[in-house]
């Protein structure tokens, strides 16, 4: 039996009491694509630092903006993609600090896009400044 | 409440506890860190944060003990963690967080190792 | 301080699978907007009803249909729309049976439209059929 | 899972004593439905519905003992309910649930009204 697309989407304000709901949404969505406990444990940290950055960096805790959380899985794979349409920025430019080096610094950030690539299976950014930013990430759904 | 956060702190002798329940994510991390500046401000720099009770850290949780350690430790203090559910553990596991802190299983073993350890190089 | 509205939206594939993501959706939004308990009780089972509804009446189980659930709020209210594209239908033709006659009739349905009607402070249709159609549901905020 | 809902039957002497648990909505009533429909018809009619565990019930769930209820008592037998959580128990008194079903607040109450009435006029 073939298993159709499940397409999901949230839309909230950019504030980061939102966070808890978009945890939700993806952790219950993870569950319902099969995911193991583990990897849904995952799915939520790596969603929730995308949306951290969005409220945070895109849009600078603007409240009148809105975070978009959109969600497709079929029986093998469960993609995930963080949309805003605030600033954008360059991943690539992004200097990835050694622990070490951070806590010398005293600095209290620049954990979030290593976590995100460490938990998903793929990650892409697809950036339009000033347009629309998305950020893409996939989980493989490992057959139990 | 959607976020449901609380944060404790109790001064025993020369440590302070603090107990913290629910999720640190980006939205409570200032509320812990307000609360950590002011102990360090009041000179209190043997710090236990108790998290059996919490249920789920990101990386701005994380950010509030990476930005203090370097400064309490050269006060010859430290922060020891305890009690860290797997799922949290494994948060803080994967950025490296164990190399750099001690994590306990309980209060009580975070106080007996000021007693050994008062302080670590960072 | 006045408090700027907050806008939420989720969209759904049509299959009652989703009903408890619809609901954990409705009651954390309720607490947010700072709805007591009960009313967050309320909300989730009115909610729940409107959306069982356009999954089985206007969509017909038909998986590949969306159901939407808007949410607005302020300091005073908040709003809910239920959006399908479905068939659509009178509300007022729906006859109201009591329970004494549906459980003569062995009726498994028929307790949905009262319940919404019941539950929220303010509710009414928007149908323009094949086109869309909204359900509007309020709830009044008490100070407390 | 998302959706969880575990139905449980214990057959006691000539009594069927079903424990639902979790979320009965229009998603898993139809799971319910089955199992009643079992019951009465292996000739079951002397059930007691222990919802204690039930976190949640929506009309497709008030449905189901609904259809069925003039059909037992037909047969002479009841469903009795027990153990209904204060939110749950609001749903079935907003309909009128509470003047058509005996409403009992545990198994063994439930088992006990069964010795003084065993069935109810509909
Ligand atoms: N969605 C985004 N929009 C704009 N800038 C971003 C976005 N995501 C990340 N960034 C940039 O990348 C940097 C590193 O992000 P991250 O590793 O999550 O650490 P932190 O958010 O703690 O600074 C941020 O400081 C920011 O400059
Ligand atoms: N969104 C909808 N689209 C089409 N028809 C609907 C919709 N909602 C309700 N109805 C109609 O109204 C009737 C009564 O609904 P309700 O009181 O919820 O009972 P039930 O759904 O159990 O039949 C339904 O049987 C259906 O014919």
């Amino acid at each position: 039996m073939a298993m159709i697309e499940r397409k999901f989407s949230l839309h909230v304000p950019s504030s980061t009491e939102n966070l808890a709901l978009i945890r939700e949404y993806v952790t219950t969505i993870g569950a319902s694509a099969g995911l193991s406990d583990s990897d849904v444990a995952k799915l939520e940290l790596a969603v929730d630092e995308a949306c951290a950055n969005v409220i945070e960096h895109a849009y600078g805790h603007d409240l009148t903006k809105e975070v978009t959380v959109r969600a497709i899985f079929d029986e093998d794979t469960l993609s995930i993609i963080v949309e805003d349409t605030g600033r954008g920025f360059d991943p690539n430019s992004v200097k990835q600090e050694e622990l070490q080096e951070l806590i010398a610094k005293h600095k209290s950030g620049g954990l979030g896009l290593r976590l995100i690539q460490t938990l998903m299976d793929e990650v892409h950014y697809e950036i339009i400044p000033g347009q629309k930013n998305e950020l893409h990430m996939k989980k493989h759904i490992r057959k139990s | 409440m959607p976020n449901p956060f609380v944060l404790n702190t109790t001064n025993r002798e020369d440590l302070s506890i603090m107990s913290i329940e629910g999720y640190l994510d980006a939205h409570t991390a200032p509320q812990f860190e307000e609360k950590l500046q002011a102990e360090i401000e009041a000179g209190r720099t043997r710090i236990v944060v108790d998290c059996s009770k919490l249920s789920y850290i990101s990386s701005a949780g994380l950010g509030v003990f990476m930005s203090f350690i370097e400064e309490i430790r050269e006060h010859s203090g430290d922060i020891k963690i305890s009690g860290l559910a797997p799922k949290v553990r494994h948060t803080f596991e994967i950025l490296g967080f164990h190399d750099i802190f001690d994590l306990l299983d309980d209060v009580q073993a975070a106080v007996k190792r000021f007693e050994d350890k008062p302080t670590r190089e960072v």
